[in-house]
């Protein structure tokens, strides 16, 4: 390890704190907080090239304060410089720097962009910290923060209720996933008596004997650990139940939705599970149930994704399914840490498309004031860059080739492939199938989307106006996506620098591909999952084209009732309002009995004393005799005690 | 001689002088009691002296004592009683006397 | 014949001769209330002065004189315990007369001597009681120590006043009786007038054993009368709200003392006693201290709340006589330091509000509303005074009090005692901060215009016109005492050796 | 049994009973009366005991003073002659005061008639001359305070009997408790 | 010498103000109190450089000495007391009784000097508490900041709330604490008289040695029950709402920040070192109680409508907490609560603070009432609140995510013999915990600071109405230090630990964690660790 690379990897934490501090203290100055806002993304981007550069096949364990002293447990807060942390730290920064920059521009309006700017380079800062991350605490510190961040650029626009509300849904669901989160961290802390990763993996791992048996099924602790670690990966990642959190979170401004809700803080989850995957190795049960929760995953939002009125919550589905996807390879077992790569290939290039799809769209938005299909209906048309990106954008979401989308979902479906023979075979064909109906959901809507974005309607206008009040009022409910829509669009022209960055990041979709080779050893394709795949995806396409016939919105084929569950999750928000009742009723209930039984002891005592001194009033009228009463009955009393008891 | 004799006759005097205390309501009756109260330590007193050979006379000497301040004690007693019974027209112990009065008015102005 | 050491004797002797010349003086010369006081007040310091000789003198060795000859057994003796005792009961009965004083002087009813002199009197007998070593004098000086009261009780001739003394004429009259029973039993099971702990040791190993203890619990039953513990406490509220404040001053302080004194002169003889007669006293202490602190919440007078609270703060003066040893009693008799020097204070500020407002009103806990604002030394030294009764700083003395009696108590492994105990300060604080929350009210808008008259602020220019030079001087005597022990209690606990 | 237990047998029991007379009748004169009798009787049983002096005082203070105050008190406090009923106190009061009187009793009883040696002794109680030497020598000291005691309690006495003599209620000009009250 | 003036200057000068009462204008006493409490500052600051001791003989015949000194367990305390002293004094200014506009008690006849007397009172109080080596000495101490307490409560409490109101509040504190310091004493009283000794280093030198387990159980039974009810631990935290709904803000900020910590502080010093296997019997009931405390308090606060009444169960909760940390009876735990100690400590005030400051605005804590954003209205303030309950929630990087994390981790791992089922359920019940904390923070932000959800009123940044809107001054002043020391500490918590670590290895000794402790590979990585 050379000093370069420690201070590199402290600088490429620390930087963008910094940054956020400076910006904070300087928000009354527009231009300084953008300045140091992007200045920030910028040199993290370069360190976290350099960090590429210098961790060429070996990997360094970093120190930052120095262990903590807390008795028995060992807190070493290490970081740690691989090749894996590297390359996710490279496409972070990117993400990031792209972003931050399309903000300057997008959010020029806003009173609050300073505030916005800083909690974004926070954002960066703690997504560093979990990509470098060599202790358990650490991670975690990076996990909580990133939610907090992404709690406040939710709730950014805290003028509307329902921003207010998203946020403190996204935060609170979050949360309670995290419950699980922490207590697996601290089993696996308490095995290790340490909570660095390295120490953690040896003394687990070392436990079942040798560390690659991926046949020695773990200890039953391990898999509940593990188990309730990924019930917080679940959470952040919006696996199956936790997920519906995360399309209400497209009340942030767009830019935020592409950095968090797209590109990292929703991935982080699939990284950490990366992290650990030698754990997950050993326990069968718990990758089971990663595999399963991710198929369910996937699927459910992919159907969901299809009939949104609104593009963002549409992504935000697609960004749910892709998720899944990741995590489904990460349920298997390949050659030495093989999976992780993979998982970690599509967490990549969907990093890429994804982001470059939200900022088009936010592009897109700010020109057609609005983030509803209705408002967006054919508006692509015409606009030369945007337009091109959004189309390579859809077209690697879809997984077309030769997008780097395409390459990274097939090697998924490789991994899913290869575990076909292995010993947890019929995971592998149920994921595999999800995989499969993904692809096709997932070409589906993406047509659908292109469809609506690049062709005018057409047609009976009778109808149409049907539909128009329909999608009106769709809008209406669907949240709007950000002030862009209220705000004086066409007054905005689009900043060279923003354009520029969009057009960067579609590029990268489209090159993409090669730049996979490092994060997941080459290119995996499986020659029959290829051709399946591409099949698929190739029915849904002319499926929809079909459907579309004659320019309508293909989802309304499936009747509006289909359009409006959809846009509500399918209702399942319900589900958490039903929990958040219950914990409100539990919480009035204490509330009585903290006041009624809790407290009714001193009360009692005070009324009791009240009483006994009436009585102490009535039984003292001065009446010399009783007096003397009193008097002989206490000796008497006192004397026959004394006497009889010393005999 | 034999001394339970006056021990008995003490702790009867003692019974008696306890029932005159507790039972009477009339002041001067309980001084009664009190007395022979008195009494029976002085027979004891006496009766042990009896027994007792130092030089000390103790029980005779405790004796006249007690009596002297018997004595000292029914002259104050006498003397509260009586002006109880000019503030109270009664000496009657088991009522609760009355407090508050005209003069007591005047008094506390 | 006896050996007879005046020196030794000089505390409990001084107060005595004194009275008689103050009646002497007045028969000779009517007029002369001014000369009583001097010479009252010149007995005291002698007497003070007497106590000088065995004050603060390691435990064991003690001045002993009324020795029987040839080496036998003395009837009188001064240990640090006894003289300290002493010292209070001659300071308090100092303060008592200071009280008195103005009250008296412009008296033309020529009751002064008479006043004065029982007051000596009565002085004498507490004094007495706590160096008596025998049956005889220590029966004399109890009754000396109570019978003049109850004359002075009842001088004022209205009717709370006799009622008052009524009451306490009745009990105590009972309570001799019990005492000479008691005295009796002990002569019977000793067979020896002296109160020390070779009869008594002599008499456990007997079957005299049963006898000791009834001669214990009787004599208990009698003094328990003194001290006001319940159920012997019925005469104090209607006595101290009855009779003239002074001597209620007095009831509460060389009274108690001269009680406490006596007690301990027997506790001090057995020096075993039986776990039944313990109990006894446990019983007793922990129901006067909740009976006494119930009933002192409730009272609006503020004369009753202090009779009240003397009935409690009783039961904490006999708790550290569980542990029956020079331990239990030197700690018994610390507590009572503490709770006279307080309640001194306390009655001192209640005389000079009364002395200001007049009786009816002063006796009202209303008309102490925003005294630490009108009268700041007066409210000062009664806050102090009520903090110290409650045990909470700044009346540290009072916490190291409740230490002191505590630790006997726990030392024993009474604990469960201890924690009754615990539950009665806590109703003890209620009952004193009760008062302190009124000192601490803004004052009524009469009194800030009359503030506003006095210029400077304080209420003080105003009243000290009213105010007796000789009520300050025993606050000023009292609230000293009580800094100086809050600051350094060893000054008060280092006395007793 | 010697011919002094006889003799103390019978004179004992005579006090006994008048002294239970004595607390029991209705009539307050006759009450005082029993008194008498059986301060009288005591006094007896001293002699009995060997206790001259200590009878003569005995017949001395108690029958020739006390119960004389006794009699007057009762006169001036004007209750009634012959039995009153009035006065008399509740069933229940007297059936507690019995209990109590013969707890008291029993207790006494069963403490001390056991510790007194069962062989008959002579008294040892000193003639008068041993007793005025003791009274005067050893017991000079609490003999003192006597003297002071009862001069007190004659102050006191007479201070109360002003009040008590005077004919109507009277309170004395200025009580202790009305310090500077005139404005 | 330096430690003893750190005792004299408040207490002296407290003195001088309650003698001077009406005499001195407001500005006068406060100056006084204000260059009192940092002459006491600048002396707790070279104690704690010095490491100085005082050991005299005071009450000799209770074999009670005048012992006062300086340790890693002290320090943080010791120095959060006397910072927060001069902070509640700077932040009084312009809020003194007896002058227009004072905002502190019901107007009239309170005086400004008798304010900072006991203001200044209650941090001798404090101090001598935490140095006291001595448990009598102790003891008294505890007893010194009652009725400077009470009278804060009693005299200079919410001006809207009624007499009666302020009587009951402050009558529950001081009855609750005097039962709660008395049951403490007897404890005291037996442990001393049992071991002959009341100097507290000689007492956890002996580590309990030659005291018989029935009496070690009394001692800790006593002491804990004691000392829990200042904590205060659950069933007996009934006093502490309503005392902190009516006390002033400095009131409620040394109440929440310095008083409830000599609870902890106390079992620290007195139980757990004196007599560890009467202890040992009593953690579980300890961590039962502080589990339910986090869950109570945390529930509590999801309905309760007053914002002050609220910050006061989340303080439960996050006693809770401490107690938790306390009862593992491992280092790990002790480290936590000593942490959490000082990290509720800064947050409470901080919270207090800000909270205060809003009362004093809107002229009640009533969340009910719809209001304006304060993001919008009062940006400094809404800033300082986020920070306050960010931290409360535990967020990482925030002072109070440390104990809180250590203190689950602790629990899930106690020392040998304690019930480890018991434990992992209170671990658990602790993360739950947290989440409610999130809960009821997350509440207050989005209806305080981000808006009311029924407000229609003026939303987006509005013209700054007058000055008092928002903190300025020296409101502002404190706030930014505690909202700096909050981050400070949150994100480089070493020096806090560190400043502990040594001395609890003296108070605990190390017992080996449940489970396989690889510490060779732990040791390895360290190494491999090590810059």
């Amino acid at each position: 390890m050379t000093v370069l690379t420690t201070t590199t990897v402290q600088l490429l934490v620390l930087l963008p704190a910094l940054g956020a501090l400076a910006g904070l203290l300087l928000r009354r100055r527009r231009a300084f907080s953008g300045l140091v806002a992007v200045a920030a993304a910028a040199l993290a981007f370069v360190l976290s090239v350099f960090q590429f550069a210098e961790t060429a096949g070996r990997s360094d364990v970093v120190p930052t304060f120095g262990p903590l002293p807390v008795g028995e447990l060992q807190i070493p807060l290490n970081l740690l410089a691989d090749r894996t942390s590297a390359v996710i730290a490279v496409v972070v920064a990117i993400v990031g720097l792209a972003v931050q920059v399309f903000s300057v521009w997008y959010l020029r309006d806003d009173s609050r962009y300073a505030v916005f700017a800083s909690t974004v380079s926070l954002f960066l800062a703690a997504m560093l910290l979990v990509v470098q991350s060599n202790d358990l605490v650490l991670t975690l510190v990076g996990w909580e923060v990133m939610g907090w961040c992404s709690y406040l650029l939710i709730g950014h626009v805290s003028a509307r209720e329902s921003a207010r509300r998203a946020a403190y849904k996204a935060f609170l669901v979050t949360r309670v996933a995290d419950i699980g989160f922490v207590v697996g961290l601290v089993i696996l802390a308490v095995g290790a008596g340490s909570t660095d990763i390295g120490t953690v993996m040896a003394h687990w791992a070392g436990q079942q004997g040798s560390g690659t048996a991926a046949l020695v099924t773990g200890s039953p602790v391990l898999t509940a650990a593990l188990v309730l670690l990924l019930a917080g990966v679940a959470g952040k990642s919006g696996l199956i139940p936790f997920h519906d959190w995360l399309p209400d979170a497209m009340e942030g401004p767009t830019p935020a939705s592409a950095l968090i809700h797209a590109a990292t803080m929703v991935a982080a989850g699939t990284y950490v599970v990366a992290r650990l995957h030698l754990l997950f190795a050993i326990s069968d049960t718990a990758r089971i149930v990663l595999g399963v929760l991710a198929a369910l995953t996937m699927v459910w939002a992919a159907l969901l994704a299809f009939a949104q009125t609104d593009i963002k919550r549409m992504l935000a589905y697609s960004t749910l399914s892709q998720i899944a996807v990741m995590a489904s390879a990460l349920a298997f077992v390949l050659g030495p840490d093989e999976a992780p790569r993979l998982a970690l290939g599509h967490l990549f290039s969907h990093a890429l498309f994804k982001s470059l799809l939200f900022l088009a769209v936010g592009w897109l938005s700010v020109l057609a004031g609005g983030t509803a299909f209705v408002a967006l209906r054919g508006r692509a048309r015409g606009r030369g860059a945007l337009y091109w990106s959004l189309a390579v954008g859809l077209a690697s979401l879809a997984g077309l080739p030769p997008l780097v989308g395409f390459f990274s979902k097939e090697g998924v479906l490789f991994a899913a492939e290869e575990s076909l023979s292995g010993h947890d075979a019929g995971l592998a064909w149920f994921v595999l199938l999800a995989l499969v109906v993904t692809a096709g959901l997932t070409a589906a809507y993406c047509t659908r989307a292109w469809l609506l974005l690049s062709t005018e309607r057409q047609g009976g206008l009778v109808e149409l106006e049907a539909e128009e009040g329909q999608d009106e009022s769709s809008e209406e409910a669907a949240p709007a996506g950000d002030e862009a829509a209220t705000g004086a669009h066409e007054a905005r022209p689009v900043t060279m620098a923003a354009a520029l960055t969009v057009s960067a990041l579609a590029v990268l979709t489209v090159v993409g591909g090669l730049l996979l080779i490092p994060v997941s050893n080459g290119i995996h394709l499986g020659l029959v999952m290829t051709v399946v795949s591409l099949l698929v995806i190739g029915l849904a396409f002319l499926g929809v084209r079909a459907m579309a016939a004659a320019g309508h919105d293909p989802a309304r084929r499936l009747g509006p009732a289909v359009a409006d569950l959809s846009d509500r999750g399918f209702g399942f928000d319900a589900v958490y309002v039903a929990a958040g009742r219950a914990v409100i009723a539990v919480a009035r209930l204490v509330v009585r009995l903290d006041r009624d039984v809790v407290d009714a002891y001193p009360r009692g005592a005070a009324s009791l004393t009240g009483i006994a001194g009436r009585l102490g009033e009535k039984a003292h009228r001065a009446a010399p005799s009783a007096g003397l009463l009193a008097v002989v009955v206490g000796v008497v009393l006192i004397a026959v005690a004394g006497v009889t008891v010393w005999h | 001689m034999h001394l339970w004799l006056p021990m008995l006759l003490a702790s009867v005097l003692a019974g008696a002088g306890t029932y005159g205390v507790l039972a009477r309501r009339n002041a001067v009756l309980v001084l009664i009691g009190v007395e022979l109260i008195l009494n029976a330590a002085n027979v004891m007193f006496v009766a042990l002296g009896a027994a007792d050979d130092s030089p000390l006379q103790t029980g005779q000497s405790l004796t006249l004592f007690i009596i002297t301040i018997a004595a000292a004690e029914i002259c104050v007693a006498l003397a509260v009683i009586l002006a109880m019974f000019k503030l109270q027209g009664h000496i009657d112990l088991s009522a609760p006397p009355l407090l508050t009065s005209p003069d007591d008015e005047e008094a506390n102005r | 014949m006896i050996t007879f050491d005046v020196g030794t004797l000089l505390p409990a002797l001084s107060p005595l001769i004194g009275a008689v010349v103050v009646l002497v003086l007045d028969v000779l010369d009517t007029r002369g209330q001014r000369v009583h006081y001097a010479i009252a007040f010149i007995a005291l310091v002698i007497g003070m002065f007497g106590t000088f000789g065995a004050l603060g003198a390691p435990t064991g060795d003690e001045l002993r004189t009324l020795c029987l000859p040839n080496g036998g057994a003395c009837f009188y003796s001064a240990t640090a315990l006894s003289t300290t005792l002493q010292l209070a009961a001659l300071l308090a009965a100092a303060v008592t007369l200071l009280l008195a004083w103005p009250s008296e002087r412009a008296d033309e009813t020529g009751r002064t001597a008479v006043t004065v002199s029982l007051l000596l009197a009565a002085t004498g007998g507490a004094v007495g009681v706590a160096g008596a070593r025998d049956l005889a004098s220590w029966l004399v000086t109890l009754e000396l120590a109570t019978l003049p009261v109850v004359a002075l009780a009842a001088l004022p001739g209205t009717r709370r006043a006799l009622a008052g003394a009524v009451q306490l004429v009745t009990t105590s009259l009972v309570s001799f009786a019990m005492l000479a029973l008691g005295a009796a039993c002990w002569y019977a099971a000793t067979g020896s007038p002296e109160l020390g702990p070779g009869p008594a040791l002599a008499a456990t190993s007997t079957p005299q054993r049963g006898l000791l203890a009834l001669a214990v619990v009787l004599v208990l039953g009698g003094i328990a009368f003194k001290l006001s513990l319940v159920p012997f406490h019925a005469w104090t509220p209607t006595t101290y709200a009855g009779s003239p404040l002074p001597i209620t001053v007095f009831l509460a302080g060389v009274s108690k003392v001269a009680a406490l004194a006596a007690l301990l002169v027997f506790v001090q003889a057995v020096t075993q006693l039986g776990r039944s007669a313990l109990i006894a006293v446990a019983v007793l202490a922990i129901a006067s201290m909740t009976l006494g602190n119930l009933m002192a919440l409730r009272q609006n007078d503020v004369v009753r709340l202090l009779a009240w609270s003397t009935v409690a703060q009783a039961g904490w003066v006999v708790v550290p006589l569980l542990s029956v040893s020079s331990f239990g009693a030197r700690a018994s008799a610390g507590y009572l330091l503490t709770y006279v020097v307080a309640t001194l204070v306390a009655f001192t500020a209640v005389m000079m509000t009364v002395s200001v407002v007049g009786a009816r009103r002063g006796r009202d806990l209303a008309a102490y509303t925003g005294l630490v604002r009108t009268h700041p030394w007066a409210g000062g030294a009664l806050l102090l005074a009520l903090t110290s009764l409650a045990g909470l700083p700044p009346g540290v003395l009072g916490l190291i009090g409740k230490i002191v009696a505590l630790r006997p108590v726990l030392a024993e492994g009474w604990w469960v005692v201890g924690v009754l105990a615990a539950a009665n300060v806590v109703l003890g604080v209620a009952v004193y901060l009760r008062w302190v929350r009124v000192l601490l009210q803004p004052a009524p808008e009469a009194v800030q215009e009359a503030m506003e008259e006095g210029g400077t602020g304080t209420v003080t220019t105003v009243t000290r016109v009213r105010t007796h030079p000789s009520h300050l001087v025993a606050l000023g005597i009292g609230s000293a005492v009580l800094v100086l022990g809050s600051v350094q209690p060893e000054l008060l606990l280092g006395l007793l050796g | 049994m010697t011919t002094r237990d006889i003799v103390f047998a019978v004179i004992g029991v005579i006090a006994s009973a008048s002294a239970i007379l004595a607390v029991t009748t209705r009539n307050l004169v006759h009450a005082a009366l029993w008194l008498v009798v059986c301060l009288g009787t005591i006094a007896g049983c001293y002699v009995v005991l060997g206790a001259e002096l200590v009878a003569l005082v005995q017949v001395l203070i108690y029958v020739g003073a006390v119960v004389v105050l006794v009699l007057f008190a009762l006169m001036l406090t004007r209750s009634p002659i012959g039995p009153n009923r009035e006065l008399a106190s509740p069933w229940w009061q007297r059936i507690l005061a019995a209990v109590l009187a013969v707890s008291v009793a029993v207790l006494l009883a069963v403490s001390l008639v056991p510790l007194v040696g069962e062989g008959a002794l002579e008294s040892k109680n000193g003639d008068t001359k041993e007793v005025s030497a003791a009274v005067f020598g050893t017991w000079v000291w609490p003999f003192e305070l006597l003297s002071v005691l009862l001069l007190a309690a004659l102050i006191g006495a007479f201070a109360l009997a002003k009040i008590a003599g005077a004919g109507l209620v009277r309170t004395p000009k200025r009580t202790p408790t009305r310090e500077g009250s005139a404005p | 010498m330096a430690l003893t003036l750190t005792l004299v200057v408040p207490a002296v000068v407290a003195v001088w103000l309650l003698a001077a009462g009406r005499r001195y204008a407001p500005r006068t006493a406060r100056g006084l109190a204000l260059i009192a409490s940092v002459v006491t500052f600048l002396l707790t600051l070279v104690t704690v450089a010095l490491r100085t001791e005082v050991d005299a003989p005071w009450v000799t015949s209770l074999g009670l000495r005048w012992h006062f000194a300086v340790d890693g367990v002290t320090i943080p305390l010791a120095l959060l007391t006397a910072a927060l002293g001069i902070a509640v004094v700077v932040h009084a200014r312009g809020r003194e009784p007896g002058r227009p506009g004072g905002a502190i008690g019901p107007s009239g006849g309170n005086s400004a000097a008798t304010y900072y007397a006991c203001l200044l009172l209650v941090e001798f109080g404090a101090l001598a508490t935490f140095f006291a080596r001595d448990a009598i000495l102790f003891f008294v101490a505890f007893e010194v900041v009652l009725v400077p307490m009470w009278v804060l409560i009693s005299r200079f409490g919410d001006d809207h709330a009624t007499e009666r109101a302020r009587a009951d509040a402050s009558n529950r504190f001081v009855l609750f604490t005097a039962l709660g310091s008395t049951l403490m004493l007897l404890g005291i009283l037996v442990l001393v008289v049992q071991s002959g000794t009341s100097d507290l280093g000689l007492l956890a030198a002996a580590h309990g040695a030659g005291l018989s387990a029935p009496t070690q159980v009394l001692v800790a039974t006593l002491l804990v029950i004691g000392l829990g009810i200042k904590v205060p631990l659950w069933p007996v935290h009934t006093w502490l709402p309503p005392a902190h709904t009516i006390a002033p803000t400095a009131g409620s900020v040394l109440l929440a920040a310095v008083l409830l910590k000599m609870g902890t502080y106390g079992i620290i010093r007195l139980a757990i070192p004196t007599v560890p296997e009467g202890f040992h019997v009593v953690a579980p009931f300890l961590a039962a109680s502080g589990a339910i405390g986090i869950l109570w308090g945390g529930l509590a606060c999801l309905v309760e409508r007053d914002l002050k009444r609220l910050v006061a169960y989340s303080s439960v909760a996050h006693m809770g907490f401490v107690a938790l940390g306390l009862a593992s009876g491992t280092q790990t735990g002790m480290q936590a609560a000593l942490f959490g100690n000082v990290a509720h400590g800064l947050v409470s005030a901080l919270l207090f603070f800000v909270v205060g400051g809003l009362k004093e605005r809107w002229g009640s804590a009533d969340l009910t009432v719809a209001r304006d954003a304060l993001r919008d209205v009062s940006p400094r303030m809404g800033f300082a609140l986020v920070v306050g309950f960010a931290s409360a929630l535990g967020l990482p990087g925030l002072v109070g995510f440390w104990g809180e994390f250590l203190a689950v981790y602790a629990a899930w791992t106690p020392a040998e013999g304690l019930p480890v089922p018991l434990f992992r359920i209170c671990a658990v019940a602790g993360v739950v915990g947290m989440s409610l904390a999130a809960a009821y923070s997350l509440r207050v932000l989005r209806l305080v600071w981000a808006g009311h959800q029924n407000w229609t009123g003026p939303v987006g940044p509005a013209p700054r109405r007058s000055r008092r809107d928002d903190a300025h001054g020296a409101e502002l002043l404190v706030v930014l230090a505690l909202v700096a020391l909050v981050i400070g500490l949150g994100v480089v918590p070493k020096p806090l630990l560190g400043a502990t670590e040594t001395d609890v290895t003296v108070l605990v000794p190390r017992s080996s964690p449940v489970g396989p402790a690889s510490s060779a590979t732990g040791g390895t990585t360290v190494e491999a660790s090590g810059p």
